[in-house]
């Protein structure tokens, strides 16, 4: 597998405040990787840093052979990033529909791309909802929007920041199985987490950042083996 | 009955056009948050451009299509200049701290008043009436002007195609979705410069069709831009920022109430729009159709170092450079001492802004009021009681503090532009006071015979009498801020959260801080009614306010010594250049235009930051 | 004694989502107690509840015995509470020392004085709270320039200026390094000992929690799902699922 | 505890900018004050000229032409005393505080002899103060208020142009003819407005006791919401109208009401609409049959006007507004009073210019001693569309000594 999305030595600083020191990590094609790590460890910073919404970055991001960092975002995800953000961001006062129109990005060529009528099959609830405005939603259904919007940019590669943040277990369930619809179709996901509470089923492999370094790079089957790993940057 | 009927419809004609020009301002607010000094120029553009365009086009493509065609047409050249201001200039200035693009729209809308009189002349110029309507109909037996139920199917029109515009097209949903988060909409791969130059050719291109559609009605001139700029912001902060059905309800409000208010009050018309703005923001501190920003966004004035008191060697710079001060009646004559007085006011002036605005993080767009009613203060002293100098100049500070008290009460429980507006609605309910109390303040006869007492009335002593105040004014606003209650003003802007988190009562400390800037901003107005013998409504008028903020933001809000060093160059600039060329208002705009963008943060600011560190081999190891 | 906190009912709801929902709790005069839960579990809303920085939909807190409910910061503040912030509120504009003596001068109540240099106002009793952070030598720097630990042990030196009762600390050690987190909470215990201080706290690192809560309080999603001394909550294996996300709901 | 604080140097950096630009400001004004020329006496009389040409160009444009061209006539002729006149002119921007300014610097930098000029009422009481407070001659070319040479006037202020209130009798006199006695006023919201309609009433009362005053419509200046105003006034149905609006008001006056029949059977009496600088941008639209004052210099046939018509256009390639007439006879004036002082000395000045006769393009006009008031007179007639224009017809020159009130009863007015 060649890779999709290769990382080095990003440093990244909020103001004075250096938050990653080197991460380097890679991604290949149809590879879910997941971004562990606890509350402040770096998993959010990494996520934007890739985007471009981090004024100050320094390092190497190539998507596809394509240098990237240092690109405005919306040429970063024009060539194919999309990001989901944890705090979900969408926009209140726009409809579902409006909200889809947002994200909406022409086809990219060996892409699945996306309409919103394929988005309603896979977010039914979002199909009755198109007309409602996005701030009458539930958290849940906000969120699957927010996914459902990044699809729209038909993105070959998708940041996803803790999806599942304080989603009631029920939506959890169906947001895994937006995941593993997503890998069906061929694309890369990052997956950042605090653990891996939902995502284990469609994980390949796994990332442990904590203090903004890296700690631990393997496959889901290495990290389920590695329990002093899990009690060192994870567990209680 | 059929009068009121008349009357109405008389009301909605003229909110048609007010709604057009607020439109496009709200739209450029919500989406790009610029404070767009230069819309009305943009509508003046509109105006002359069309005046040009009919009156050449009306023989070779007949009159209706010349006429039409000519409206329309002035109103895309205008949008491909809107165009080509944000690209050129607002482009490079994003990044700077707010409001500071509001200083390069300032000078922007300075240089476009003396270009409109360069190509069209000075004359005011009656464009052609509308062909076929410019007789009237019957309306229930009362002629009613045909172009006006024209005006009124419009206002609605454009709404409509605005609300398809931002609702039915991609782009309309992007400006709307950029209007809530810029970021995101960037991360979804939407070119933000883009959206921005369109959305800027968008307001340029109503603002100018609202202009442009007067010319039926009105002469076009050289002033139009002024007179149309306040009343659109008003329009759309009553009507709540980015809000475009609001800035339509709030045009129809304010252009109905003034069509009945001159039945009973014929001399309303001055005060209305902003008597109902006050007390809209009063009552809904959003406007009628705002909301609240889900994120707050950082105060102004939010410094990255420290503010510093002055050290013993700075100190002794400052004493060396008053002792100089004060060393000039030796050399210096009478004039560049009646100048240097006259900046030292304004310095004072533009500090007590400073400490609304960059500590405490409350920005005035009326802090004329308080340098007003200190000038009013001292000379309503004078006309009644023929009091003393020393007496007026207590009195004047005194009735300042009094009004800043009053007002400030309403306006510290507001923020941002809303609160800036606010503080812009009580200077012109004074401003109208002063206008139409003859009887107590002369009206715009002014009160004449403001003279220093004997004793300081030669101008090398009131030179040192004003050196002495302001150094001492001066030395208290510093000293205030780096006091305990300085530090508790800064503790209500750095972090409402933790202001309140540590007992501090952000209310009251603003209100007082609000209070203390007023009086202060009075001691500059009494100087300033003595040094110039006399006293108008005009000490009190947007253009003193505006003034004050081009100041503080040439200076650097962000730091301390900014304000002096801004006033010092903006009042010696512009007395300089007025005196110096017929033009001065292309200069001086230019020349603000120009430091806009050489100097983003001000120009003590950009000194700290390029210039100093220069000279401290290691900034960070200090202190 | 009195207890520190009583809390009963707390609900405080965002649009659809309920942050937190019927939240109850009591603490000690002298306790440690230590509120964990996982991202989005509500912790900052009900901590924003207690020190007054939002009005709960539903619900009583008592402080010391005294209703509090719905007063604004500064009264409860007043009453003996100090807090820290999870996403740092310090004041920018100052200096590291300057924001200890702004909480200094607002404690002793010279907040309203417009004379007098402030920052000669409180210096040795400022030295002393940042010395005993540990943020003495940086106390000329600007806040803006500090790194995140930095300010945490800023934020506490800051809650610890009115002589608090209770200490309200949102993760008071996220962004430390390891060694620091250990000093800095060994520091709040001792603190908290030796002023006879009730501390509640979140936090994310399990060793801060396990070694200096007496008690912990497990939420997740608005709702209190353990409650108990740290052994007890360890094996509970609700609170294993939610950390470890061994098994969905196991 | 010891700890050191090292605060001076960065408070040094704070600072130094602002000593920088107020030590370079210093300089900079000290070295202009440097050369301030000394007066000589083969240098020429400097007269110091102030107005608002920024602000008003439509009107101060015109008027510069006018005093420049009399200029040009005075020292063609040989200056006066002897020497050359000229004159330093500056700005207001239509702002008493930069008026002030502007005197300031004529006065005490540019060490002119005396000052002339203005245009706003409020801007001319402002600089007649600043005159009485620095003992300079000022000679008021055009604000109209009553005030400047009545309540607030004072020794060193003379006033050329016939004031509101002569004006307004001007136009009462000719109003007393109609039938109308139904009368409503609009006038704008300023002091202007409120003493020319105060004026007119008294005068128009006075001459005929049963008139009635029926409305009154304020509209702020520059700012009128004209179909709304028109539509008030309409409600009152009176049977004439004085309107004392001008400029951009105007127009919208005229249309509105045009289109929607106030002028309708009403008679218009109304003040300033003569002048070419308000009736030429009406066009083909100005209103016919309003009695008015103003400045046909079309129809003016005296062989004074002729000869300045002539020089006008010869100099100017274009014809005088009003503002021509009043910015040349304001120059003829000055130099007229200088001559007679032979001095520039303030008191001969004043001294001169009382009761001066001085020769203009409208005839003989005397400065009155008592109020320091110039009889120059203005015409007055009706409007009516001639080949697309606006003109005025009918004319009659009223003198400005028959509006004015005796000098006994003038003086009285005046503070003491």
């Amino acid at each position: 597998m060649t890779a999709k999305l290769v990382v080095r030595g990003l440093n990244a600083w909020y103001g004075r405040a250096h938050i990653l020191f080197d991460v380097t990590l890679s991604v290949a094609g149809g590879e879910v990787l997941a971004l562990l790590g606890r509350n402040g460890a770096g998993k959010t910073t990494t996520l934007a840093s890739l985007m471009g919404l981090v004024p100050a970055v320094t390092g190497d991001v190539i998507l596809d052979g394509v240098p990237i960092a240092g690109l405005p975002a919306h040429r970063i995800a024009r060539l194919g990033l999309g990001y989901v953000p944890e705090d979900r961001r969408i926009f209140s006062d726009l409809t579902v529909a409006e909200n889809l129109a947002v994200g909406r990005q022409p086809p990219r060529p060996g892409v699945p791309a996306w309409t919103p009528a394929a988005l309603f099959d896979l977010f039914p609830n979002l199909a009755d909802l198109r007309h409602r405005r996005a701030g009458q939603m539930s958290g849940g259904e906000q969120q699957m929007l927010t996914i459902a919007r990044t699809l729209m940019g038909n993105p070959s590669v998708i940041l996803l920041d803790e999806p599942a943040e304080g989603l009631a277990p029920r939506i959890v369930a169906q947001m895994a199985a937006v995941l593993r619809t997503m890998k069906a179709e061929g694309l890369t996901l990052i997956v950042s987490e605090q653990n891996l509470h939902f995502a284990r089923s469609v994980v390949d492999r796994v990332c442990i950042l904590e203090k903004g370094r890296l700690r631990f790079e393997g496959t889901m089957a290495t990290f389920d083996g590695a329990k002093d790993v899990k009690d060192r940057y994870l567990a209680i | 009955m059929e009068f009121f009927v008349i009357q109405a419809l008389t009301g909605l004609a003229s909110a048609s056009s007010l709604f057009l020009v607020a439109s496009g301002l709200s739209i450029i607010f919500g989406v790009t948050r610029i404070v767009n000094f230069a819309h009305g120029s943009f509508f003046m553009l509109g105006a002359y451009v069309a005046y040009t365009l009919t009156t050449a086009w009306s023989g070779p493509l007949g009159a209706v299509l010349g006429f039409w065609g000519g409206l329309l047409a002035a109103a895309a050249v205008v949008a491909v200049v809107g165009a080509l201001v944000e690209i050129l200039i607002l482009r490079r200035i994003y990044g700077a701290p707010e409001l500071f693009p509001l200083l390069a729209t300032f000078g922007l809308a300075l240089m476009v008043e003396d270009i409109v009189t360069l190509i069209w002349g000075p004359e005011d110029l009656l464009g052609p009436r509308a062909p076929g309507l410019e007789g009237a109909v019957s309306i229930l037996g009362q002629p009613f002007p045909a172009y006006d139920l024209v005006l009124i199917a419009l206002g609605p029109a454009v709404l409509g195609l605005l609300w398809l515009l931002l609702h039915r097209t991609r782009w309309g949903v992007l400006v709307r979705a950029a209007t809530q988060d810029r970021a995101m909409v960037a991360a979804l791969g939407v070119n933000q410069a883009r959206l921005f130059t369109g959305v800027f050719t968008l307001g340029a291109f109503l603002a100018a069709l609202g202009g442009a559609v007067q010319i039926p009605r009105e002469a076009v001139h050289h002033a139009l831009d002024m007179q149309i700029i306040v009343e659109a912001f008003v329009i759309v902060v009553i009507g709540g920022l980015g809000s475009v059905p609001g800035a339509f309800l709030a045009a129809v409000i304010v252009a109905e109430l003034n069509a009945f208010g001159i039945l009973l009050f014929p001399k309303i018309s001055l005060v209305l729009l902003f008597l109902v703005m006050a007390v809209v923001l009063v009552l809904r501190p959003h406007g009628l159709l705002g909301r609240a920003e889900e994120a707050p966004r950082p105060a102004p004035g939010l410094a990255q170092t420290p503010w510093r008191p002055l050290g013993r060697a700075a100190g002794g710079a400052v004493l060396a450079l008053v002792g100089a001060l004060a060393a000039l009646p030796l050399f210096a004559g009478d004039y560049t001492l009646s100048v240097l007085s006259e900046i030292l006011i304004f310095a004072l002036f533009a500090a007590s802004l400073h400490l609304m605005m960059g500590v405490g993080g409350m920005v005035s767009f009326g802090h004329a009021a308080y340098f007003g009613l200190g000038a009013y203060g001292a000379a309503l002293l004078v006309r009644f009681l023929e009091a003393p100098m020393s007496l007026g100049l207590l009195a004047g500070p005194l009735l300042a503090l009094a009004g800043a008290a009053l007002f400030g009460w309403f306006c510290v429980r507001l923020s941002g532009v809303y609160l800036a507006m606010l503080t812009l609605a009580f200077a012109q309910i004074i401003w109208s006071v002063a206008f139409q109390w003859t009887p107590v303040t002369g009206g715009d006869n002014g009160i004449l015979g403001v003279w220093p007492s004997p004793w300081a009335a030669d101008p090398a002593l009131f030179y040192l009498l004003t050196l002495a105040l302001c150094a001492a004014a001066l030395t208290a606003v510093r000293h205030l801020i780096f006091s305990p209650f300085g530090y508790a003003v800064r503790a209500c802007r750095d972090s409402v959260r933790r202001a309140g988190a540590i007992g501090l009562d952000r209310l009251r400390t603003q209100w007082l801080c609000f209070t203390l800037a007023g009086g202060f901003a009075g001691l500059a107005g009494a100087l300033y009614a003595y040094l110039k013998g006399s006293v108008f409504p005009e000490v009190l008028s947007i253009p003193v306010s505006i003034d004050g903020l081009v100041m503080v933001l040439l200076g650097g809000i962000q730091t301390v010594a900014g304000p002096l060093v801004g006033a010092g160059v903006f009042k010696a600039l512009s007395i300089h250049m007025s005196s110096e060329t017929e033009l001065w208002q292309l200069v001086l705009g230019g020349f603000i235009v120009a430091l806009v963008i050489a100097f983003p943060e001000g120009i003590v600011g950009i000194w700290r930051r390029r210039v100093a560190p220069l000279r401290a081999e290691r900034p960070d190891a200090e202190g | 004694m009195t207890a520190a906190l009583e809390v009963r009912d707390l609900c405080k709801a965002y649009g659809g989502v309920r942050a937190v929902d019927g939240v109850g709790f009591s603490l000690g005069a002298t306790e440690r107690l230590a509120l964990i839960g996982p991202n989005g579990a509500g912790k900052s809303t009900l901590f924003d509840m207690l020190s007054g920085q939002r009005r709960p939909d539903a619900g009583t807190i008592r402080l010391f015995g005294r209703e509090v409910t719905g007063l604004p910061p500064r009264r409860i503040w007043r009453l003996g509470v100090g807090r820290t912030f999870q996403v740092t509120a310090t004041f920018g504009s100052m200096t590291v020392i300057e924001n200890v003596q702004t909480a200094l001068i607002s404690y002793h109540r010279r907040a309203w004085r417009p004379w007098s240099r402030a920052d000669r106002l409180y210096r040795d009793e400022a030295w002393d709270l940042l010395d005993l952070v540990g943020m003495g030598d940086q106390a000329e720097r600007a806040c803006g320039m500090l790194a995140y630990g930095d300010l945490k042990r800023l934020e506490l030196a800051v809650a610890l200026a009115n002589a608090p009762r209770l200490l309200l600390m949102d993760e008071p050690t996220a962004g430390m390094a390891p060694a620091e987190r250990t000093r800095l909470m060994a520091l709040t215990t001792e603190v908290a000992a030796a002023r006879a201080l009730a501390v509640l706290f979140t936090e994310h690192d399990m060793d801060v929690v396990f070694r200096h809560a007496d008690r912990i309080l497990v939420l997740d999603r608005g709702r209190l799902v353990a409650e108990g001394p740290p052994d007890a909550v360890r094996t509970d294996p609700a609170v294993r699922a939610l950390y470890l996300g061994e098994e969905d709901g196991a | 505890m010891v700890r050191t604080r090292r605060l001076s140097r960065r408070a040094l950096t704070t600072a130094a900018p602002a000593l920088v630009a107020l030590a370079a400001l210093a300089t900079l004004t000290v070295a202009g004050l440097a050369t301030a020329p000394p007066a000589a006496a083969q240098e020429p009389i400097r007269v110091g000229e102030i107005n608002s040409y920024t602000r008003l160009p439509a009107f101060t444009l015109p008027y510069r032409n006018g005093w420049t061209l009399a200029l040009e006539e005075i020292n063609a002729a040989g200056g006066v005393l002897g020497r050359p006149l000229a004159v330093i002119d500056r700005d207001d921007a239509g702002n008493p505080g930069d008026a002030v300014t502007a005197a300031n610097e004529l006065v005490t930098r540019e060490g002119v002899d005396l000052l002339m000029g203005t245009f706003f009422s409020h801007i001319g009481l402002a600089v007649s103060d600043y005159a009485k407070q620095r003992r300079v001659f000022f000679m008021a070319a055009e604000p109209l208020t009553d005030a400047l040479v009545w309540s607030k006037g004072n020794d060193y202020t003379f006033r050329l142009r016939p004031s509101t209130s002569m004006q307004a009798n001007m136009l009462a006199e000719e109003a007393a003819k109609l039938d109308a006695t139904r009368w409503a006023t609009i006038a704008p919201n300023y002091e202007y407005g409120t003493s020319a309609v105060a004026a007119f009433k008294a005068a128009l009362s006075a001459l005929r006791p049963d008139v009635e005053w029926v409305d009154e419509q304020w509209p702020p200046q520059g700012k009128i919401d004209a179909g709304a105003t028109v539509q008030a006034l309409l409600r009152a149905e009176p049977d004439a109208i004085f309107n004392v609006t001008f400029g951009p008001d105007v127009a919208r006056f005229v249309r509105e009401g045009t289109t929607r029949g106030l002028f309708e059977g009403r008679a218009v009496v109304s003040l300033l609409t003569g002048e070419p600088e308000y009736l030429d941008p009406l066009g083909a639209e100005a209103p016919e049959g309003w009695i008015v004052t103003g400045y046909p210099w079309y129809a003016i046939d005296t062989p004074e006007h002729d000869a300045f018509l002539e020089a006008y256009r010869a100099r100017w390639d274009d014809y005088p507004r009003l503002g021509s007439v009043v910015g040349y006879n304001a120059m003829k004036a000055v130099a007229a009073v200088i001559e007679k002082a032979g001095s520039t000395d303030t008191d001969a000045l004043i001294k001169a210019a009382r009761g001066i006769a001085v020769e203009t393009p409208f005839g003989r006009i005397t400065f009155r001693a008592a109020d320091h008031q110039s009889t120059m007179g203005a015409f007055v007639g009706r409007t009516a569309v001639r080949d697309g224009r606006g003109v005025m017809v009918d004319i009659r020159y009223v003198d400005g000594a028959a509006v004015l009130p005796p000098e006994e009863e003038a003086a009285a007015r005046r503070p003491e």
